[in-house]
């Protein structure tokens, strides 16, 4: 086994269209997506009078749930643009929460973020050794990290923190808070109009309202973070090298690269960014480190990032889907899933008419067709969503978009291959 | 019951002197003593039990994950250590409890929250924690003045479904037209909801937004996320198992309407003096509002002008004329 | 880093200093289980073209690795301009002004012409429009045709080669390295090629280069060493050897003389195509209406620009891709629906053009590598199970019998010399006797002797009835080998031409549109 | 060539060795930067086992080794099943159902029940697999998702169908029928407890696996797609068909992987079934370089250091959550020296040639010719 095969199949896979098939999305292209989206929100806020769907509550949650998910993400994404496959993320993450609850105890809150920086580069220090430095398989390293990470601080927690007022084996006394931003005179009355409830306007003064109501300091680290991890990577040199490790080493190598300094600095950054994505958790999402606190979002950040076709842009659209429907079924529960039944139906229904209508594949079709109507069925017949199901949906949501999306996902071409210098060419 | 008084050390090191010493082996959940919540409330059973009785104990804690064995093992190296009274703390340690009890017969055995193990040197120790949730309940509906109130469940397990339909039906006892939102964080065997307050806020914070002002967290360490939503929105919140006003963070103490106690403490101090003074009985005891092993707390003051309509509830059920519903 | 820039390219012209550009002394290197140099003596004079010629594994490639700091000898010493350096890494080759193009491209597909430029050079112009207009200068000054912006992917071999040769040049390299340069280009794009080193030359440039191709060797060389086992044989002047002095100054014995053949064509079709079509990523079908017919006994040769429609006919064929329209015929049989595992088990042999993603295991034994593509028959199974015994004995008898250089058939695929990997491949399809084999570029890379063996080893099967689809860039080979040749542009077949009476010229004419219209230039018969 | 023959072998012993080696001072130096008793941890983990708790390690053995496998036939084709997790889970609770029904006598209530568990597994398993090769949905992403998924539809479905009774506080399914429940054989002196009778379903599949993979065309296709999914295709393997039959194959495996549970112990499944094997199995998987030997060694190490720290706060008052470390420190430390190890043969091997060669640098043409 290698960890070098580990997403190739859907990209050789036989009948996918040559390579060379790339599409960049122009700016406003997302904007239009954007506006897009809000609109069919609201259209299904409006049909289903589910007020949450696009409520400014809802989107602040959700942009709290997609910041850890989506700098697990980044933090992947740095890795894997080098070639070094990181399945370790959510180990690094967990060492995050505890250097954040460690640090922010003693220290206080903004210690508590460098902690968290700081254990999350340790956890990629040692997967940066392992693959790195030993040339050991990536996905090996990556468990092994997760592992030792979930180790490490489960019991450092019960070590220091046990005793400590407010404390204990299982979790730290509580850190102050971190700043965060509002932007007075807006963000109220931006909250009256969406308290209007009028078609798209109050939707997309839910949207404008999030983001300028109590936003934190460390959602505006994160957005900059991933600005400046595009800039970093794609317009300089740096990243440029750091880039042409993951895409082909040797070819690197042969050019004069340090294949190695770059692989190793960038799983550091990647531990980096997965750590702070933890001290999201334990600082903002908390004020208090816990056992368990990361739930997989490690797991769910690397998704992201595949989801995001190794992009920066598609990572942070992975996360905000991820956080968004998560946000969406936490506080609304089956009442708000219920009425995505509604948009779902539609949804499939509208890819069973265009599987017959264009693509000439009826049986698909009819089946797409029929799966609508049992999901319309399903909407009309109930008020609400059973909660042990509601629980699913932000999985449910990501696959559905994955397998509806017509995607070309391309890793890095040397993803998870060991490299070793001198060998290979 | 809480950590914060109680010291680093566990009490294995002050094993010594007298032979007749009780010894008591504490098998904890997952989570362990100074969780902040259930296996503290044992912890504290166990600290009082020390000081005042002056026994001999040992403790051990479960990971999660861990495979049935692993709790039997537990059990037996207790006992192989030499403590030969074990008090169980969950109901994962039913089966294990039943079995090594079989084993041992001469040890005696209490086991937290299950009647799934019985035995003729088992006590079990459960709760009627629908009571003393019907009780908080009441207080939610009394305060709320918006007729909409939550619930944040932890795990969708049968325990903390007590919990809501306790709390449910002493709302709906005030309030018959009450709105009650409610939420489980995570499903079994994901008991990642226990732990993660990041859900806990995100849960609560929808149901404030959606008009409740009260919100009870039955979610273990996830209620944090509530008091700082309660907090953040200027609403009210309950805690769970101790004295939250006392325990929880001190800035957001002052959302804390009250806490629904359940006093494992109490049961696990019972056991243990029953031990000692050789009035072990084996079979379910219940720990109920009448046996004072369930109660709501005042601390804070924020309950006083509604404590004599709360009290008045708390006496039906005591006399039995309020039957409340475990289930939801 | 390397900070050279043409301005000192050209003091190298003027400057005429006497000490050599390039001497190895004895360089001695090892791997496990072969020693691949071994007191390598070559004096390479400054403004010259040095050629390196040995058999497949001679160590040319190594020696190369070494000269480019890409692997560290053994033993002995490297002298640039008369200076002795210690070369570590590319780097440090790079900055004594060594510049190398690998055989196996060390480009990054995923990344455009620019970036796989500048890499490892940012220092001298960014990253940006600076070097974007350094590069499109350095295109034009040598007309390479290569834009800066293109991706990497979308370009076909002769385009990537000059990418290659760009980022030396960019690099203001001295001394060029060019591991089997010609290999894989058409006639055309070799004059072009052997044009641009003139070129470099006259600009006091220095290149070295390695080839198999005797005949391409003499002509553009000054000076010529041999490596034969690893170690020099001889440096000979161009102008007093033949091709086949050379050839036997190689393999070290006297060469087999090439018989010629009656023709054993028969009127026995064994594989029909008819009017197969595929659509293409653009608006242009990369197979257009194409019909041909292979009987028994004869060989069919396709020429053509790489990029053409060929690896999609003979995907096509060996059912790896869906045609949209025609029908392919195996001895009267459809087999346009079949799968892969079908059409090889009825008989159709395949040598696959790119033969590392294709048509071996390289971290899998020899002898795995022997079942492959022929996993369901003997002597490699015994019904559902494998036959470890026999397929290790028959792997013996291949290596053998094909000459396959090996320290044993237990090593993996990847540490053969590609010349070697190839004699297995066709050692390993030529064993289960097909009726029909679709051989494209089956001696790419390997060696004059290697070389004339597979080409006896495909004649003796041709005189039993094997019909063969044989796809190459050595026009030399197409000629000698082919009953019939047809050229493929486009997607599309040309007629037919006589092998006995045509001329590489032809059909290098013929491969670019240029034999029927005058006015296309070869590099745009690549469609991608 | 006798001695070489023993430097190999030195080689080959030398990796796990140098492994734990590794590992014990790691560990150790964590124990003492922490200030925790060292000797004391070790004396614990180091004590030979009691007889029922070799019972426990070999149980629990048993059952990782089948995650482990399920997980490793995906690997050996360079697929990553993250799903075992959910997989085991679904086919449990798919089982426990039936068998609890006991429509069907003893012994052919457990078969039929092993099969609905694999037919569960692979279905579940077969949603990724399809997602995969008509959607081209990354099985890594898509088994995340639906380990997710299963834990909400199973407590969902649990929910229907379990019969709770108040203060039991665990839902669990109808408990299976006695003549359905296994008792397990007392191979181990010294205890009553029993090993699991399932354990043959362990060593079962361990068989077929290198069985399987090794002996079989079938094998060898599904290594070739692992080693080169390429050269598979053009050598006519459906590498579309191979994805989902390993798929299928992987998720069987892991639907196995609850059932020593549900027969040997449980008897239901519910709320307190075991969580957490499968990604366990990955761990084991690679910790055994899915080698059907190798990963017996490692689940039962994985059980041993488990098993033995369970008594760490017990004995030495040190948080058994220091096994987490031990454990990952051993995975990295297995492959780190393998990796080692290996290149060190190489150069061994290397100078063994040259040594060979200089001695007979006058005989004409050694150089090139294999040595
Ligand atoms: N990294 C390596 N590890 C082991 N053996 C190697 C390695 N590189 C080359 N060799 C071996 O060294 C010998 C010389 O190889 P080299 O590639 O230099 O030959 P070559 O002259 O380039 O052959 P060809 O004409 O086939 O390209 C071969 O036997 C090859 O198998
Ligand atoms: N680390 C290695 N381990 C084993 N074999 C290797 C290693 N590195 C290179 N080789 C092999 O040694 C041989 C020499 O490599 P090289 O890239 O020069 O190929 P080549 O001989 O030039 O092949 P071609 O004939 O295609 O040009 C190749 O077969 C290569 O796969
Ligand atoms: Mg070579
Ligand atoms: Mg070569």
């Amino acid at each position: 086994m290698s960890a070098a095969g580990l997403h190739v199949s859907s990209e050789v896979l036989p009948e996918t269209p040559p390579k060379g098939t790339r599409r960049r999305i122009s700016a406003p292209t997302v904007v239009g997506i954007f506006l897009a989206a809000v609109a069919v929100i609201s259209i299904l806020r409006v049909v289903t009078g589910a007020n949450d769907l696009a409520s400014s509550g809802a989107l602040a949650a959700a942009i709290g749930l997609a910041v850890p998910i989506g700098m697990a993400g980044l933090g992947g994404l740095w890795s894997e643009r080098a070639g070094v496959v990181n399945i370790g993320l959510e180990g690094m993450m967990i060492l995050g929460t505890w250097g954040a609850g460690f640090f922010g105890w003693h220290w206080g809150p903004w210690a508590g973020l460098f902690g968290a920086v700081l254990m999350g580069v340790v956890g990629g220090a040692i997967h940066a050794l392992a693959t790195v430095v030993f040339g050991v398989d990536h996905i090996v390293s990556g468990v092994a990290v997760n592992i030792i990470g979930l180790g490490v601080a489960k019991y450092l927690a019960a070590r220091v923190f046990t005793g400590a007022a407010g404390g204990g084996p299982t979790q730290s006394p509580p850190v102050a808070d971190l700043p965060s931003v509002t932007v007075p005179g807006a963000s109220s009355g931006l909250g009256t109009l969406e308290q209007k409830h009028i078609f798209f306007v109050s939707d997309l003064a839910g949207v404008v309202r999030s983001v300028i109501t109590d936003l934190s300091v460390v959602t505006i680290i994160a957005v900059l973070l991933v600005v400046a991890t595009w800039w970093i990577l794609w317009k300089t040199a740096f990243g440029l090298r750091l880039r042409s490790c993951g895409e082909s080493p040797v070819a690197a190598e042969t050019l004069g690269v340090n294949v190695y300094r770059y692989k190793f600095l960038a799983v550091l950054v990647s531990g980096g960014l997965a750590g702070l994505g933890g001290g999201y958790l334990a600082l903002v999402a908390a004020n208090i480190y816990r056992d368990g606190q990361t739930g997989g979002r490690g797991y769910i950040g690397l998704a992201a990032m595949i989801f995001g076709n190794w992009r920066p842009g598609g990572l942070v659209s992975g996360a905000a889907l991820f956080g968004y429907t998560d946000a969406v079924q936490l506080r609304g529960g089956g009442t708000t899933v219920h009425a995505m039944l509604l948009l779902l139906a539609v949804l499939i229904a509208a890819v069973g008419v265009w599987q017959i209508w264009r693509k000439h594949a009826v049986v698909q079709g009819i089946i797409a067709l029929g799966t609508a109507a049992v999901v319309a069925l399903w909407f009309v017949l109930s008020n609400t969503v059973p909660d042990e199901i509601t629980g699913m949906t932000p999985y449910v949501a990501t696959l559905l978009v994955l397998a509806f999306a017509s995607q070309r996902l391309r890793m890095p071409a040397a993803d998870g291959q060991p490299y070793r210098k001198g060998e290979g060419h | 019951a809480c950590g914060n008084s109680s010291n680093t050390s566990t009490s294995g090191a002050s094993s010594s002197g007298g032979a007749a010493k009780v010894k008591i082996g504490m098998a904890y959940d997952v989570g362990g003593r100074g969780d902040q919540s259930f296996n503290d409330a044992a912890a504290a059973g166990l600290d009082k039990a020390k000081k005042d009785l002056g026994i001999d104990a040992k403790e051990a804690e479960a990971t999660q994950g861990e495979p049935e064995s692993a709790r039997e093992e537990r059990l037996q190296q207790l006992i192989d250590a030499g403590y030969n009274n074990v008090v169980a703390v969950g109901f994962a340690y039913a089966p294990a409890v039943a079995k090594i009890a079989k084993a041992n017969p001469d040890v005696k055995f209490a086991i937290v929250d299950s009647t799934d193990a019985t035995g003729a040197n088992i006590e079990n120790l459960t709760f009627a924690e629908q009571e003393g949730s019907y009780l908080v309940g009441a207080a939610a509906a009394l305060k709320s003045k918006t007729g909409n109130i939550g619930f944040v469940g932890g795990v969708n397990v049968d325990l903390i479904k007590k919990f809501e339909a306790g709390y449910v039906a002493g709302a709906k006892a005030v309030n018959p037209n009450i709105k009650v939102q409610v939420k489980y964080l995570s499903q079994p065997p994901d008991f990642s909801g226990f732990g993660d307050p990041a859900k806990g806020k995100t849960a609560a914070e929808g149901m404030y937004q959606n008009g409740a002002d009260v919100v009870y967290h039955a979610a273990g360490g996830s209620g944090g996320g509530v008091f700082s939503a309660a907090k953040a929105a200027g609403k009210l919140a309950i805690g769970v198992d101790s004295d939250q006003a006392l325990t929880a963070p001190a800035d957001v103490r002052s959302v804390i309407l009250t806490s629904m106690i359940k006093k494992v403490d109490v049961a696990v101090y019972s056991f243990i003096t029953d031990v000692k003074d050789n009035k072990f009985q084996s079979g379910n005891k219940v720990f109920d509002l009448k046996a004072g092993g369930v109660d709501y707390a005042t601390t804070g003051g924020l309950v006083n002008d509604i404590k004599a309509k709360l009290d008045a509830y708390k006496q039906q059920i005591i006399d039995g004329k309020i039957q409340v519903p475990t289930k939801p | 880093m390397c900070t050279i820039t043409d301005s000192a390219i050209a003091q190298v012209g003027t400057g005429s200093s006497q000490a050599p550009a390039v001497e190895l002394r004895g360089i001695t290197k090892r791997f496990p289980g072969v020693v691949a140099n071994k007191d390598i003596e070559i004096t390479v004079r400054r403004g010259t073209v040095h050629a390196i010629v040995g058999e497949n594994g001679a160590g040319k490639s190594t020696l190369m690795k070494i000269l480019y700091g890409v692997q560290r000898p053994d033993e002995g010493t490297i002298t640039v301009d008369g200076r002795e350096v210690h070369l570590h890494s590319p780097s440090d080759a790079i900055e004594a002004g060594i510049g190398m193009v690998f055989q196996h491209f060390m480009l990054a597909d995923n990344l455009t012409v620019l970036e796989n430029v500048v890499l490892g050079a940012e220092k001298m112009y960014g990253i940006g429009d600076k070097a974007r207009a350094r590069i499109e200068q350095i295109s034009s000054d040598y007309g390479l045709d290569v834009h800066a912006d293109d991706m990497v992917a979308d370009l076909g071999v002769g385009k990537r080669q000059r990418v290659e040769i760009l980022k030396v040049l960019y690099r203001g390299a001295k001394t060029l390295i060019l591991d089997e340069p010609t290999a894989v280009l058409v006639p055309q794009e070799v004059d072009e090629l052997f044009d641009n080193l003139r070129e470099l030359k006259s600009e006091g440039l220095t290149v070295i280069f390695i080839s198999h191709k005797l005949d391409e060797v003499l002509s553009v060389a000054d000076d010529i060493t041999v490596i034969r086992r690893g170690t020099t044989v001889a440096t000979v002047d161009p102008k007093a050897v033949t091709a086949r002095q050379l050839a036997e100054l190689m393999v070290g014995s006297e060469l087999p003389t090439p018989s010629t053949e009656e023709s054993t064509v028969t009127d026995r079709p064994i594989l029909t195509i008819r009017g197969l079509s595929m659509p293409g990523a653009g608006e242009r079908p990369v197979l257009d209406d194409v019909s041909l017919t292979i009987h028994a006994g004869e060989v069919l040769g396709i020429a053509g620009v790489e990029g053409n429609g060929q690896a999609e006919l003979v995907e096509a064929i060996m059912g790896m891709r869906e045609p949209s329209a025609g029908t392919v015929e195996l001895e009267g049989k459809d087999i346009t629906e079949w799968d892969v595992r079908q059409i090889r088990e009825a008989g159709v042999g395949y040598i696959p053009e790119d033969r590392h993603r294709h048509a071996l295991l390289l971290d899998a034994p020899l002898w795995e590598n022997r079942m492959l593509g022929h996993q369901t028959e003997d002597p490699n199974v015994k019904g559902p199970w494998v036959d470890a015994k026999g397929a290790k004995a028959d792997t013996e008898r291949i290596v053998r019998e094909y000459d396959v250089r090996t320290p044993s058939i237990f090593v993996t695929a990847a540490s053969l010399s590609g010349g070697n990997q190839q004699k297995l491949i066709i050692g390993r399809e030529m064993s289960h006797h097909p009726r029909v084999l679709i051989a494209a570029h089956p001696t790419r890379g390997v060696d004059v002797g290697a070389q004339a063996a597979i080409w006896d080893h495909i004649r003796d099967a041709r005189r039993e009835g094997l019909a063969v689809l044989l796809i190459s860039a050595d026009l030399d080979e197409l000629i000698g080998l082919s009953d019939t040749i047809r050229v493929i542009l486009r997607g599309q077949l040309s007629g037919e031409f006589d092998p006995d009476n045509v001329t590489a010229e032809d059909l290098g004419a013929a491969m670019t549109g240029a034999g029927a219209r005058h006015t296309e230039t070869a590099t745009e018969g690549e469609p991608r | 060539m006798k001695a070489l023959d023993l430097r190999k072998l030195g080689l080959a012993v030398a990796a796990p060795v140098l492994a734990i080696l590794v590992a014990f001072v790691v560990t150790s130096i964590v124990l003492l930067a922490a200030k925790d008793p060292v000797g004391a941890v070790w004396t614990q983990l180091l004590t030979p086992p009691k007889p029922r708790l070799v019972v426990a390690i070999i149980n629990s053995a048993a059952v990782y080794y089948l995650s482990a496998i399920a997980v490793a036939v995906g690997f050996r084709m360079n697929l990553f099943n993250i799903g075992v997790d959910g997989q085991y889970r679904v086919a449990a609770f798919a089982a426990a159902v039936f068998a609890g029904q006991g429509w069907l006598p003893g012994p052919l209530n457990v078969l039929v029940s092993l099969v609905i568990a694999m037919v569960a597994g692979a279905f579940w398993a077969g949603i990724a697999g399809w997602l995969k090769v008509t959607r081209g949905v990354s099985e890594v992403i898509s088994t995340i998702m639906l380990n997710a998924i299963a834990t909400a539809l199973v407590s969902f479905l649990l929910g229907k169908v379990a019969k709770s009774t108040s203060g039991s506080n665990v839902t669990n399914t109808k408990t299976i029928p006695a003549d359905s429940q296994l008792g397990g054989f007392g191979l181990i002196p010294g205890t009553p407890n029993k090993i699991y009778t399932l354990i043959l379903v362990s060593i079962l599949i361990g068989f077929l696996y290198w069985l399987v993979l090794n002996k079989t065309r079938f094998g060898y296709d599904l290594r070739a797609t692992g080693r080169s999914e390429s050269a598979a295709v053009a050598s006519g393997v459906n590498v579309k068909r191979m994805v989902l039959t390993a798929m299928l194959i992987s998720g069987a495996i892991a639907g196995l992987v609850g059932m020593p549970l549900l027969f040997g112990q449980d008897f239901s499944y519910g709320t307190t079934f075991q969580p957490g094997l499968g990604f366990a199995g990955i761990a084991i998987a690679l910790l055994g370089r899915n080698n059907p030997i190798g990963v017996a060694f490692g689940a039962l190490l994985w059980s041993y250091l488990e098993q033995q720290s369970n008594g760490l706060q017990i004995t030495a008052n040190v948080s058994s959550q220091i096994v987490y470390i031990i454990q990952g420190v051993i995975v990295l430390a297995v492959v780190i020296a393998y990796e080692v190890v290996r290149r060190t043969g190489l150069r061994m091997e290397q100078r063994r040639v040259a040594r060979e060669l200089s001695e007979t640098t006058t005989a004409p043409t050694p150089e090139g010719a294999p040595a």
